[in-house]
């Protein structure tokens, strides 16, 4: 460890840093949420000065999927399609309460939170959060990102040749 | 002089421009419209991303790092080409978006003339200050322009999508209308000047008119300089042009593209921003000229003048008033390469998008007649001017 | 860096194998025809609506929507639950303008009980419902002209928005799913400053709207992006169900504020405006004329605001104070009785309509005694708006789509419940 | 014109077709129809001058299988709802009408109002009730595998049917580092459409094994402790309305 580490480590860092401020969203906005949406990037809050301002309507293109509203089984395929169209490295963000959990629609319709068909990795409360708390959570995935290893030395495309 | 040399000459000044001029430009760009718009709409833009320098903690530097940020992240994403792309054309349209965008800046001259004494031989060595001045340059810019809608087209018919092949042949019409608008203002300046030359309809545009008008061509061509801008704004792509893109109607024509590939596109429209204000500038707007101050009959003396005072070997003495001057120059040509930029993110940032048939109407209804008019009465004026003169 | 034809990150995926389903009368691919998607993941759909199109170059041929992405079980819910408990689930209907669904639900039930809500409460209720107008028309405009590719016009309406929220949060606690109504009154009276903060945000509002009306509604390109697309005659509209703007817009002045006046609206002066052409240039200004009778309505409303008590005092309908709770046995037992058991709403159904900002907002409620509604069913007007968007479509084309998507409102809360 | 005179029109025109009325001005008007007249009557509605109900505001439906004295063997299950507003006279109007039996269906009004396009689909889906006369009822925010009909009360509240194949949410650790290994394990690769078997999942119907007989003894014993006769339809709530509005 250590001095070998050294180069590595630090490329990680530099990555890392480069990838938690440039994360272009992708907003899949269905419900109630998407007003708080709106609101985070309009001036009162400003989620561009974290450089996550950029909304990329292409999977391609984007780095964090925001799960921005209830899901519910119609939409979880669509959810589900958008997330594997995504190319690596991406994150998760579940939205709000529906988003996270189901929220208070527990019934035939909804799914009881996103994170059973996709991977979420940071799930912000709320029926609606206040524009603060997606702030927060927005930190708090620039803190995960910050906290990834080999992210420097992964062959980018590794993660899905290795299940094949 | 030996060809090597000239190509090591070409080399260097292309080297020039393209890291000193066009690349920081571009990306500065990007960086300003983020900060632009959100002077425009009350935010303060990116801020947050800083690194840590040794005296100063958490060196945010304007936001500019986001920019560092955006293209290291976009070099470390997932390289992606779906199924049923055409391999080749899928790989090649990035490419052919960005190359042609930089050969325009072949023919832009960012300064007169460069002296390089030579001691060895008591020489002067006249550079000229644009990669390669061209005799057809304006033709050449015209036969580049048109190759970069190739980029744009195959990128949305590569990658076999739909909204990717809508993209494309909105690019391809727009582009292919707005392009003819384009070549008859940019034959209006032919006719004005009689040089296809580019370095020299920037040279011509030092003296007066009518004794009291700088002779910019805009002053000869003021509505072909309008008609220009807003030709080339649509070739830029952006809104209220940016129906390939159409962010929120197809999503683009690079919707299959990932990583450095979407960042190349990306990279293209601002390089063709900074591009299309380097040619109204030299075109229009007097290219490193000063109004009313002319670099051979105003600042050089008066350089000279300044520095004769200090130095004692003349070829060192004209050697340091050349540099000078063109270093004043290209500071005046960039500062109005940058002014136009920043109209450009202004209109950018206030209109909506047209539609894509009106879009039509105004090329060729509109645009189109207003051109040919202004061709017609630039023909009449050069004639009667010129038999009466 | 691979393609394969069984990849699941395709992004556009190939039509299933064999031959397509097709609809009724529906004809095969032409020969120049393509058959696009928008949607449900796109950024104009608002993730929940799958627009099916057959263009032909540019031009609509047909256009088909598909809706039920953001179907979560509203009205099977609410047969679950107390009348007071439907109320949040009321507020996300349509959340843009959540004060005037919770307004609505609770003048329907205190219909049903029979009880005539203090004037206190009806003068707050009529303030709220149309600050909860000026909210829902400020978002529709500024999201209808960022997908015309004017984001400023959106990011300054937002601005004006955003003041309205910090308001509703003042006075009720929550920012967009307010919760502000109950059976019987509002639970909570005003705030210190609350004129004064109102002022502000009518200041605002009036401030952006100006701004986005000089930056956009003689603006050439965003005039001729509206004039003549989604074209609505008033009676094809009335016979699709639309209400609202979208039928004034075309010319039918059905308001129902003035046509059957509910809470303070036949004692206030305001004009209805009416559209000319039904296109959606007519609705943009219907909306901007709106949003300035909403604030003279706001300030008529504000400054005569009578003393009084806020909710019924009839301690089976509204809760006991607290006090009264903790104190006397009396108090206790309706508090318990109340919370636990529900409103005894006598057997019956009943249907009540507001003029919501998208048009007639409907409440039909079925009670069978018990302390739960035995059906409850919103009348969404962005249904029927979007049920109808076909026909707006007919003839137009793909970038027309955004634009009376937009003019349309579809709220997918409403729409799908 | 009252209730009254809106009746003697329509049975003027259409013999039989109106069964009952409840007047409850302004908003609550309603006629009971006869549902094989539905179609003409509604007709009628729209297009007679006197009346001309141009807008149809809504179309619902309510499952009255759990509605107090309500007899499964012997009354029709649903009441459709038909909420109606003359513009030129400023009234509403209410209509019911009933469809019950094995194969619930009443005529669409489609083609006489449009806006009863949507509506009628959603009540296909969450009640089961077909509409004659229309062609393309398929669902509307349901999607094609889901079984059975949400609405009605004998559907659980959470009966759900999922389209793609939930997993257990990966538990959130508190430390980040752990982030990459379990993430990478658990999840990066494309998790692909998988169609699973829904059909374990569908409630089982009220309706089966005895559950019939169960329900129209409850009505009866209902009917004879309130001693109400006859289908004890929802009707208007009496004492209603905002009739002390300041």
């Amino acid at each position: 460890m250590g001095e070998m580490n050294f180069v590595p480590s630090r490329l990680d860092a530099l990555v890392n840093w480069a990838r938690r401020s440039s994360l272009f969203q992708y907003p899949l906005v269905t419900a109630c949420c998407g007003m708080e949406y709106m609101s985070v990037s309009c001036a009162h809050f400003d989620v561009a000065r974290f450089g996550a301002e950029v909304p990329r309507f292409s999977p391609r293109q984007a780095d964090v999927l925001m799960i921005v509203g209830t899901i519910n089984h119609k939409q979880s395929r669509i959810v589900r399609m958008v997330y594997d169209q995504m190319l690596e490295p991406k994150w998760v963000i579940a939205f709000g309460t529906c988003a996270s959990t189901g929220g208070m629609y527990d019934n035939y319709a909804s799914l009881p939170g996103v994170d059973h068909a996709i991977p979420v990795d940071v799930y912000i409360a709320g029926c609606p959060p206040r524009p603060e708390a997606v702030l927060e959570g927005l930190m708090a995935l620039q803190r995960r990102i910050d906290a990834m290893t080999g992210s420097a030395t992964a062959v980018v495309g590794e993660y899905r040749d290795r299940e094949e | 002089m030996s060809t090597l040399f000239y190509i090591v000459e070409a080399a260097v000044k292309a080297v020039f421009v393209l890291f000193a001029i066009a690349f920081p430009l571009a990306s500065l760009l990007i960086w300003q419209e983020r900060k632009q718009s959100a002077l425009i709409q009350d935010r303060l833009g990116p801020n947050r991303a800083f690194i840590n320098l040794p005296f100063i903690r958490r060196f945010r530097f304007f936001g500019l790092l986001h920019l560092v940020a955006d293209s290291i992240k976009m070099f470390m994403k997932e390289d992606f080409m779906p199924a049923g792309a055409r391999p080749f054309l899928f790989q090649m349209a990035p490419v052919l978006a960005l190359a042609p965008v930089l050969l325009v800046f072949a023919v832009i001259p960012f300064g007169d003339t460069l002296l390089l004494y030579l001691p060895d031989k008591d020489l002067f060595y006249a550079v000229n200050l644009s990669v390669a001045s061209l005799d057809t340059g304006l033709l050449f810019l015209l036969a580049v322009i048109s190759l970069t809608v190739y980029g744009t087209v195959l990128a949305g018919y590569a990658p076999d999508s739909k909204p990717g092949m809508l993209g494309a042949l909105r690019a391809g019409a727009q582009m292919f209308s707005y392009e003819a608008a384009m070549g008859l203002t940019v034959a209006g300046v032919l006719m004005v000047y009689g040089t296809m030359a580019i370095d020299h309809i920037a040279r011509a545009q030092d003296s007066l008119v009518l004794g009291f008008l700088p002779a910019w061509g805009v002053v000869y061509q003021p509505l072909g300089a309008l008609l220009f801008l807003i030709a080339a704004t649509a070739e830029t792509k952006r809104v209220p042009f940016d129906m390939p893109e159409g962010e929120s109607e197809i999503v683009g024509y690079f919707v299959e593209y990932s990583a450095m590939k979407f960042g190349t596109f990306m990279f293209a429209e601002f390089l063709e921003v900074v591009a299309v204000a380097a040619l109204l500038t030299v075109l229009f707007f007097g290219a490193y000229h000063l109004p009313w101050l002319s670099w051979n009959h105003h600042v050089i003396p008066w350089l000279t003048g300044l520095i004769g005072a200090h130095t004692v070997t003349p070829g060192l003495n004209i050697q340091v008033v050349s540099l000078v001057t063109a270093l004043l120059q290209l500071l005046v040509f960039m500062a109005k390469v940058g002014f136009f930029c920043f109209l450009q993110l202004l209109v950018r940032w206030t209109l909506p998008r047209f539609r894509y048939d009106q879009l039509m109407d105004f090329g060729w209804k509109l645009l189109l007649p207003a051109a040919m008019i202004n061709l017609a009465l630039t023909a009449v004026a050069v004639l009667a001017l010129g038999k009466a003169g | 860096m691979s393609g394969r034809k069984d990849d699941p990150r395709r992004l556009w995926s190939d039509p299933p194998a064999g031959p397509p389903p097709l609809a009724e009368g529906l004809k095969p691919l032409g020969h120049d025809e393509l058959d696009i998607e928008l949607g449900p993941a796109h950024p104009a759909m608002h993730g929940i609506v799958k627009l099916k199109l057959r263009v032909e170059g540019e031009s609509i041929i047909r256009c088909e929507p598909e809706v039920g992405y953001l179907h979560r079980g509203f009205e099977k819910t609410c047969e679950h639950r107390r009348w007071t408990q439907c109320i949040p689930y009321v507020d996300r209907l349509n959340y843009v303008s959540a004060p005037v669904n919770d307004i609505a639900f609770c003048m329907t039930v205190e219909d049903m009980l029979g009880v005539a809500v203090p004037a206190r409460a009806v003068a707050l209720r009529t303030l709220l419902m149309e600050a909860g107008r000026i909210v829902d028309h400020l978002t529709c405009l500024g999201a209808s002209a960022m997908e015309l590719g004017a984001f400023t016009a959106f990011l300054w309406l937002m601005q004006a928005r955003e003041e309205w929220y910090f308001f509703l949060e003042h006075y009720c606690g929550a920012r967009i799913t307010t919760n502000l109504s109950r059976i019987g009154g509002q639970p909570y009276d005003l705030f210190t400053g609350f004129e004064a903060e109102v002022e502000a945000c009518l200041k605002k509002t009036e401030d952006m709207v100006f701004k986005v009306h000089k930056l956009s509604t003689r603006n050439r390109i965003f005039h001729d992006r509206l004039r003549g697309t989604g074209v609505i005659d008033a009676d094809t509209a009335l016979d699709l169900g639309f209400t609202g703007p979208l039928l004034r817009g075309s010319g039918l002045d059905l308001d129902l504020r003035k046509a059957r006046p509910y809470l303070l609206y036949d004692k206030l002066d305001f004009h209805v405006p009416v559209g000319l052409h039904g296109d959606n240039y007519d609705r943009y200004l219907v909306r901007l004329e709106e949003i300035r009778q909403s604030a003279s309505l706001v300030r008529q409303v504000l400054h005569a605001i009578p003393e009084g008590p806020l909710m019924v005092e009839d301690p089976h309908i509204s809760l006991v104070p607290k006090t009264a709770v903790y104190n006397h046995i009396e108090g206790i037992i309706h508090h318990f009785k109340l919370l636990t058991g529900g409103h005894a709403v006598p057997a019956g159904h009943w249907y009540k309509a507001v003029e919501a900002p998208n048009g007639e907002l409907g409440f039909y409620l079925v009670s069978d005694g018990g302390g739960m509604p035995y059906r409850v069913r919103a009348r969404p007007p962005s249904l029927y708006a979007t049920a109808g968007l076909p026909e707006m479509l007919k003839g137009q084309m793909i970038a027309d789509v955004v634009a009376t998507f937009g003019s349309i409102n579809m709220i997918g809360g409403e729409l799908e419940r | 014109m009252d209730l009254a005179g809106l009746r003697l029109i329509l049975e003027e025109k259409h013999q039989g077709a109106v069964e009952d009325a409840a007047a409850s001005p302004p908003d609550n008007d309603e006629l009971l129809l006869n549902a094989a007249f539905l179609r003409p009557v509604c007709d009628t509605l729209k297009h007679h001058p006197r009346l001309s109900f141009r807008l149809m505001a809504d179309l619902c439906c309510v499952d009255l299988l759990a509605w107090p004295g309500f007899d499964p063997a012997t009354d029709k299950r649903f009441m459709l709802v038909y909420h109606l507003y003359s513009v030129a006279h400023n009234r509403r109007l209410r209509l019911k009408t009933l469809a019950g039996g094995d194969d619930p269906a009443v005529d669409s009004v489609a083609a006489v109002w449009r806006a009863a396009d949507w509506p009628e689909r959603e009540i296909h889906e969450m009640f089961g009730v077909r509409f004659n006369g229309r062609g393309d009822l398929k669902p509307l925010f349901l999607y094609e595998e889901f079984q059975g009909h949400p609405l009605c009360k004998d559907y659980p509240l959470k009966g759900q049917q999922p389209v793609v194949d939930l997993r257990a949410p990966l538990p959130l650790r508190e430390d980040p580092a752990h982030f990459q290994t379990a993430f990478e394990k658990a999840y990066f690769r494309p998790v692909g459409l998988t169609q699973i078997d829904n059909t374990a999942r569908l409630p089982e119907s009220m309706l089966a094994e005895g559950a019939l007989a169960r329900l129209s003894q409850a009505a009866k014993a209902y009917k004879k402790r309130h001693g109400i006769d006859g289908q004890g339809l929802p009707g208007p709530v009496r004492g209603g309305g905002d009739h002390e509005r300041p």
